[in-house]
């Protein structure tokens, strides 16, 4: 398998699906300049720079949307989401609805965000939970450069509006990605380890910390069991409630802040759906309630680490 | 205008004005929800539709019955939907705020002020992309200009030649807020042009000068494919969503604007140049009457959505 | 003790707190004009209509909060809110802090939402949840107008952004308000029933039909403790952990959308620090993950009404 | 300007420049984070900064070196910030992105492009509200006058007569996007005047042009509390942000402006005119120097925040 980074792995998976359906099309404030082999194949007119204004993106890729095309758009960073609200949430999410079924907006929402730059708290804000919130919206986020090439595949050809998150700290991490084809349909996770004692659930960066806690709870006899969510809506809750079921015990990682996460929902899915199984209080490991620092040392405090997960798991299993 | 052009024109805004004057009715009655009406802006929605064709598309926003009517829309389902019923054209979920009616061409109805402008980008560019010959029409309020998205808008199809005719109906309120509070701005025309679009504003109590206007216009972006933006002049006669008892209205003002009605004038200029008889003119007036109560009772008849509606609709 | 209705207590808390600081000032699209007596009594340079544009209306306000005035703007309906975020989250929430403490942002921000008026999903859209989860922001949500006006007192002299949302439902019912400078604190629940069987969380219009649902459960035998939230950040973590240390169990109950909303934070919360008292599974009663629908039935129909409370509490009490 | 304004230019210009190369000089080494740096703009700032008083305020952006050294900030405490160290103006967690310094009126800078034009308004009708002398400047760049906020703070500030100085730096790029694919507006100053605001469009890379046209317009603001749009004529000469190898720029383009470079040109004008000598300049350029060796080893010196911080400063 060839290698690559999340940020290669989504210029392949573009490049891919613009080729198998014209009507694809790139839009963004940069896109062009960035991307040029795309512009190469594919042409000015498929892959446009746009003026800096994230609201009209966002809107003209809701119109075109609903009415033949299947734009793709990159807002760069999640924070500038901010200006696309209304485009994205009440047009894109909720037209379809309003409407009585008569529009459909297949397009994707391109973002960065997390810990890694140091570009404080504007450029970096994993506010995805607010798109989890809103009807009408898929959100994925994925955690290696295949599941990022296979999901974006898939969310170009849903018929839905997809936001999908890509992990700053992990944009030029290299990974294997499988030649061809290879889709990852959206609302599957990814069982990463199987583990009878303990659920570790996660997506994005915050992943790999599980991966490596799971490794060192494996030396001390306890085995975790690894689920990146890779899509936050719709969430795979079977996956989850499957495994908690089987070990009786959660902890839920991600950078994200704590209160109304992604992370809330998933222990408010245990505690309302596998409360049987249950055997030690879910816990917890987010981000803090504070916008994202720049400095490098507090940007690293802010997210949550192995060795937190580590001793957080241990404490389940171990009673404490 | 031909005088049988003119006569349709007179049909189409007394039908509208019909179909407004009855819902009102019906909402004095507890029998529908309040609305927001576009009485005294008929001639701005007639003129500007009336200037299309088939397969151009229109955009509109919360004060759509005009546009809707004017394209040919039906009465009874467009009351349905008001009342929240299963014949509405969007099922009775989107109620009077967001009438979308993809069949006759008016797509993507926003009621969020400028929602219609950042959306009509969108259109236009599957318009470009996909070929054909249909333009976009989109239209917005005074204060829609006020929002950011309608300088965004402009800039980026007059950057990206997109066939659009944005037509801003100027009705000198923004809901419970006069035009003058809310802009030094005497029109929109100049930040336009400041943009690099054409413009023109029109007398929109005129229908005739509304439709040659526009006539004028949707050929332009035709044949340039260019945006262009026109401004209807106007006036909204009634409040902003009924019940509204427009006591903060300058009734100096709301008199001065009574007096040019676009019914009455066109009436009036129909009947001075013996185009239209009073007795055709009352006809014309009891047709729409008729085609409202037969409205009502397709509307009133029709049933309410049902508990499995409630989640349907909302992914593809 | 007088009676009004919400509308009248936000208006009374308005006049009220302008009396008292000359620094607090109302803006927005027709706050002039629909508050008349507002101007009268104190000018129209603290009483402003504005231009039709809630993102600036929200970056004056937020610029004038770091500089000396408090205001408070309408922002009319919470799904307007869409195109203040950028102001409301990246400035008002997060430039004390990126700043390194050097501005504070004493605003409040209005907005009006929930079934009632059958307005439809781009006039209501329950988002609280959204400015729960993002930092630096606190939020309220009362359910009756003597904790709307006390509320809205305390919110705007409070030196932080506070999101004041006012359930359309509730906007036209008379209540009892007590007299004179009655400030409801932020962050404090109100146990507004006690009972040791069961707890009911709510906030706005759902309150009523825990309290509804309560007196009916008493009839079978079965307290329950009815807790109104009040306000949702911060959130009044004792307040509801007490109560289900005591009963062991809980059903959360609110308009908005079930993942990644309130509901989800306190049953996460629940989980973590209440669940050696669980004694059975938590249950969330939430509006559908849909947008509101405007037709009068469904609108209903989107809101859990008192008999599945009282269902769903019964359920768990009965242990089914 | 007197010879001395124009050598008290030069030194501060030279400052600015100091400090970003030897920014770019950390960053290559591994020893400070990338930057966005103003190189080419530096009679913009100065310019306009010379023109101020003290008790007037200035928001600006992520592009904001030069603003903040021309105000008189501390070059030190500066990269201390960008090293995300507790010296920092904001203790480490801004940044370069986002410096504010209350303590000398350059406040609520915002990197959200438009951020800075969505504020300014709200700390002008402070100033309004509260009295003083002072106005607001607030600087932005071409790219957010695409942003909505640039037409919604213009007809705020306009319709409310809010004392604001508009600087936009034009300066020909937005990030990774020329100017000419994103407008077909070839200046901001027709949309302000759309909206009722006066402005003027000057060389942005001749100080004295600037500086003059920012003199009179602050005097136009300070006396009649309205508002009034500045546009600087400039260019980035480095990339947007470091590193960037500018691989997609127009070398003919690029060479041009490099040619009219704002400090070889102050500088040439001034020995042309006797005004300075060669080694004059060349003391001022070593004084620099010195400056910022003094300022990277504060700067390194200073400790990072501890884990504390991590929470501290998000709620009053
Ligand atoms: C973003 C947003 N802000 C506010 C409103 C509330 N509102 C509905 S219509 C209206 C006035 C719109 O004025 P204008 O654009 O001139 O259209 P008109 O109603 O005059 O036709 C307002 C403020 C809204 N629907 N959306
Ligand atoms: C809302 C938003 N969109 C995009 C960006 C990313 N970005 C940062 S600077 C920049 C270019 C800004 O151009 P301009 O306003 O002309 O300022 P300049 O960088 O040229 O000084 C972009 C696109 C951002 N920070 N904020
Ligand atoms: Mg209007
Ligand atoms: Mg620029």
């Amino acid at each position: 398998m060839p290698t690559m980074t999340v940020t290669d792995a989504v210029s392949a998976a573009l490049a891919e699906e613009m080729r198998r359906d014209p009507t694809v099309l790139l839009m963004g404030e940069g896109v062009a300049t960035k991307r040029l082999p795309l512009v190469e194949e594919f042409g000015a007119p498929r892959v446009r720079n746009t003026p800096l204004a994230e609201g009209i993106i966002a809107g003209t890729a809701a119109g075109a949307a609903a009415t033949g095309l299947r734009p793709v758009i990159d807002l760069l960073f999640a924070p500038f989401l901010t200006y696309a609200m209304d485009e994205i949430v009440n047009s894109a999410g909720k037209l379809r609805y309003i409407s009585g079924g008569q529009f459909a907006f297949p397009m994707v929402v391109l973002a960065q965000t997390g810990a890694g730059w140091g570009v404080g708290a504007q450029h970096n804000h994993n506010n995805e939970a607010w798109f989890v919130h809103s009807p009408g919206l898929k959100v994925v986020m994925p955690s290696n450069p295949a599941d990022a090439k296979g999901l974006l595949k898939a969310a170009i050809r849903d018929d839905n509006p997809v936001l999908f998150f890509t992990d700053i700290g992990l944009a030029y991490a290299d990974g294997p990605v499988p030649d061809g084809d290879a889709v990852v349909p959206l609302g599957k996770a990814a069982v990463l380890r199987e583990g009878a004692d303990v659920t570790l659930v996660s997506y994005a960066k915050t992943v790999h910390g599980c991966v490596q806690a799971a490794a060192r709870l494996a030396e001390a006899g306890i085995e975790a069991e690894v689920i990146d969510l890779r899509t936050l809506k719709p969430l795979d809750e079977d996956t989850i409630l499957r495994s908690v079921r089987k070990t009786g015990r959660l902890v839920v990682v991600h950078e994200a802040s704590r209160m109304c996460g992604v992370g809330a929902e998933i222990a408010a899915l245990v505690a309302e759906k596998a409360f049987g199984s249950l055997r030690a209080p879910v816990v917890r490991l987010t981000g803090p309630d504070a916008p994202a620092p720049a400095s490098y040392p507090l940007e690293q405090a802010f997210v949550p680490q192995a060795e937190a997960i580590e001793s957080a798991a241990r404490g389940l299993v171990e009673g404490r | 205008m031909t005088s049988d052009t003119l006569i349709q024109a007179l049909e189409r805004m007394v039908l509208i004005r019909a179909y407004e004057d009855t819902l009102v009715g019906l909402h004095g009655q507890g029998r529908a929800a309040g609305t927001c009406t576009s009485v005294g802006q008929e001639a701005s929605a007639v003129g500007v539709v009336s200037a299309l064709s088939s397969e151009d598309l229109i955009l509109t926003n919360h004060r759509s019955a005009g546009h809707l009517l004017a394209r040919g829309a039906d009465p009874g389902r467009l009351m349905a939907e008001v009342m929240g019923k299963r014949d509405g054209y969007c099922k009775g979920k989107s109620g009077s705020l967001h009438i979308a009616a993809k069949e006759i061409g008016v797509v993507l109805t926003s009621t969020i002020v400028g929602g219609e402008l950042a959306l009509a980008t969108g259109v236009a560019l599957s318009r470009a992309t996909l070929g054909g010959e249909g333009i976009v029409v989109c239209f917005f309020g005074d204060g829609a200009a006020c929002e950011g998205r309608f300088h965004e808008s402009l800039n980026l199809a007059a950057l990206w030649n997109l066939p659009i005719l944005y037509v801003c109906e100027n009705n000198q309120w923004q809901a419970f807020v006069h035009r003058k509070e809310t802009t030094l701005a005497d029109s929109v025309v100049p930040q336009a042009a400041a943009l690099g679009m054409d413009g023109k504003s029109v007398d929109g109590n005129d229908v005739e000068a509304v439709q040659a206007a526009a006539a004028e216009a949707v050929a332009a972006v035709r044949r340039t494919r260019k945006p262009f933006l026109l401004e209807t002049r106007t006036y909204r006669l009634r409040g902003h969503f009924e019940p509204d008892d427009q006591s903060y209205v300058d009734p100096s003002e709301l008199e001065q604007w009574r007096g040019r009605d676009p019914i009455a004038v066109l009436r009036a200029r129909l009947e001075r140049d013996g185009l239209l008889s009073m007795g055709e003119a009352d006809a014309i007036e009891a047709r729409a009457r008729g085609i409202m109560e037969s409205a009502v009772a397709f509307a009133e008849a029709s049933p309410y959505p049902g508990a499995e509606d409630l989640t349907r609709d909302v992914y593809a």
